[in-house]
């Protein structure tokens, strides 16, 4: 099998640079690559396209990336829970552009998997519609959406072996999976790094084919941002 | 006039026994709360999973089971999970029996907005928009008015829209409405104490009143 | 959870009738639904459409059914090692639609996802693209092509539980999981039916809103069509 | 004239260290058999694996492990398993390295025939369509011509195209050609005891020779 662990976030994203477009996996705050965000603050990298259903909150998750003005443009579905997010969208600093969260989800897919556009019913009829070419199938009006890639695609998962194969858990798995096949470059962050062989290879989740640079990461926050207790 | 729980509660009733059910961020997420356990039902939730429990107890939290609305929550027996292309792709399959959204806005012919007020907040349209146009049932949790008083139930929406014509009914805390396929909101039920004339007032959108107007019931 | 089980095959196809779209899980005879297609031979079910990659080989799997002449029309991507399934085909007596077996797999995941419409490169400048609408993105021409879905579709797992989710075992994977979400009914046929709650919701690869029928499979012949061992 | 079995031969020394290759039916299943162990090397198939294995001994036999040509086969460690449109969005994203197919025509500007004679034999596109369609590198392994002598590489193909301008090698049982992107087969290497002039010959479509063409070396 061919070995892709490095030792470090920083050896890592050795080769990102400025201005470089990046897909970062998460939902909100579940499943981000806490690592990989880390290690972009300290080097400064900047004027960054960030593609991301979220830009995660004021201070952690992408939200640290946006407190230094290192992001020039986001993609993604939601703002809320964001308060610099949406500020720097309102007064035009950030760059916005709002897609609606399965047609993200589905533009990632199709940018991994060669599709260069599909049609889908969401946003017909809305702002998301404008410019775009509409189509009727079976009687229902369709919008023509195109596909999303990556310079690099940075992703978090819960197990991944030497081979590059990752296993997400819970909800955390959401965007990670189509990320890692839409980056030129697809770097993997995991909990727990193991051999190759000791996963199940029917349980694998992402093929280690997509992933160029795996490493353990360290010091998981897992910050929650909404505990909620049964009452 | 309802309060929020008693708008849930009452949406709850519309949910059936074998219904796969996605459930909005906000008062949609209480409406869990109010369908009976002996009801087979199944919670969507677009991040990832089909099959969302109860919130979990302290012991229970893990910060990588979360629902739509960032809450930790647990997993109900026979439950499975995906990534969000898998989970849109299964909103979009309309597998989905009812789908329960949250509104700023609806007009008469089922328009709704629900993401965005130009200038002022854009929280973003997240899975909202994917929901609307795939959905075949959806019933939507609203206030009638706002805090100044105007109608949220209009001829038209005045805020950037969400999707065409998709809502087929409203519980909002005056009254339980369906949205007719000619146009125009039908008075199903009246919340206690509240006079269809009040309702009236309250609603800007042509107002299709028949008969006798039921109150609410609640157990 | 809602119960999806029923007794047997014959329940399960009970629905099925003359002039039905099948759409039917399997790689060659991998995967197969066996004992849905003995059903099927059995009741004499005629008139059927089967969406399947393969048509099994002469004697088993769905070979059997064009034997009897229970198959109007199949829509496959690969005929060889199937004589009969070629003769009838050569001969007129059976309609064929030959797909790319990429194009066919995105064609009934498209089915399932919602997606009546997508760009693949797959087929370009042959008999495929006939009458199909081209088009160029990044310098690169694609074809249009269109979702498949079905009245039923019959896959075959390893084991499900009760709500419907299943896994299926090694290669036998192939088109059953997309096939599961683009029949308006869907009946999976199981090796070990277990309770719900039994399997690990991380594990599941098809989720059991897209299973109506499920039920446990008797007598697997699991026939191997190129035993090849090692020299 | 080569073998088959030295085709596959030669054509395993154009897999390099850390590829991806899918291998097609017949003579390229046959690679696997010479890339040497020392190498990282991760074979697809396209029916749901990345990491094929050798084929199985008696004990190891699983009729739900299979490869593309209905072969049983085990895994490599590492190895996973996905379904059929993950497998073809695999080969599409143009992630596999080498692709390796037989060919019943190519055409000097590097078109390929290799699923239907119309009116005699058809076997279906399979996977290959989508592979072609998608590869980066296709080598193509075929006889150079066909049992009654006819060229197989050719101006123009004359049996229906499985796919356009994309066959970037061709190893013969005589020779090595590349397909030149501006058209036309150049000559790499001969069979050992072939001559240039006997390659020219079986060759329709237009030869490049340029100065020595070495004889193919095997271990």
């Amino acid at each position: 099998m061919i070995n892709k662990v490095v030792a470090s976030a920083y050896e890592a994203i050795a080769n990102i640079s400025n201005g470089a477009v990046l897909m970062v996996g998460g939902f909100g705050l579940c499943g981000i690559p806490e690592n990989c965000i880390a290690a972009l603050l300290q080097k400064g990298i900047g004027e960054l396209t960030c593609i991301s259903n979220n830009a995660g909150i004021d201070d952690f998750g992408l939200g640290l990336l946006l407190q230094t003005k290192q992001i020039k443009k986001m993609i993604s579905s939601y703002v809320g829970e964001n308060e610099e997010f949406e500020r720097q969208m309102l007064s035009g600093e950030l760059q916005v552009e709002l897609v609606p969260q399965g047609t993200l989800a589905e533009r990632i897919r199709a940018g991994g998997a060669g599709i260069p556009a599909f049609f889908t019913p969401a946003g017909v009829g809305t702002e998301v519609a404008e410019g775009k070419e509409t189509r009727t199938f079976d009687g229902k009006v369709y919008l023509m959406e195109s596909w999303l890639k990556a310079d690099f695609a940075l992703v978090k998962a819960w197990k991944g072996d030497t081979a590059g194969n990752l296993i997400y858990k819970g909800t955390a798995r959401n965007f990670n999976p189509m990320m890692a096949t839409a980056g030129n470059i697809t770097i993997a962050e995991v909990e727990h790094l193991v051999p190759a062989g000791t996963l199940d290879p029917n349980q694998i989740h992402t093929s280690g084919i997509y992933v160029h640079h795996i490493f353990e990461g360290k010091n998981y926050e897992k910050r929650i941002e909404n505990r909620t207790i049964k009452s | 006039m309802l309060t929020k729980y008693q708008i849930a509660q009452r949406i709850a009733k519309e949910v059936q026994d074998g219904f796969y059910v996605n459930l909005g961020i906000g008062i949609p997420t209480l409406v869990a709360n109010y369908i009976p356990e002996t009801m087979n039902v199944v919670l969507q939730s677009e991040n990832g999973l089909l099959g969302m429990g109860a919130f979990p107890n302290e012991a229970e939290v893990d910060a990588d089971l979360i629902n739509a609305g960032k809450q930790t929550i647990t997993m109900q027996v026979g439950a499975s999970l995906f990534n969000s292309a898998d989970s849109f792709a299964m909103i979009r399959s309309g597998k989905i029996n009812l789908t329960i959204l949250g509104a700023m806005e609806v007009s008469e012919n089922g328009d709704i907005a629900n993401w965005k007020v130009p200038g002022k907040m854009v929280k973003g349209m997240g899975g909202a928009m994917d929901l609307v146009a795939s959905a075949k049932n959806i019933i939507v949790a609203m206030q009638h008015c706002s805090k100044d008083g105007k109608s949220k139930l209009l001829k038209k929406c005045t805020l950037p829209l969400t999707g065409l014509g998709c809502v087929k009914k409203i519980v909002s805390d005056l009254a339980v409405l369906a949205v007719l396929p000619t146009g125009g909101f039908q008075l199903l039920e009246r919340a206690p104490n509240v006079g269809t004339d009040f309702i009236l007032n309250a609603t800007e959108g042509k107002l299709i009143i028949e008969g006798e107007i039921p109150e609410m019931q609640f157990d």
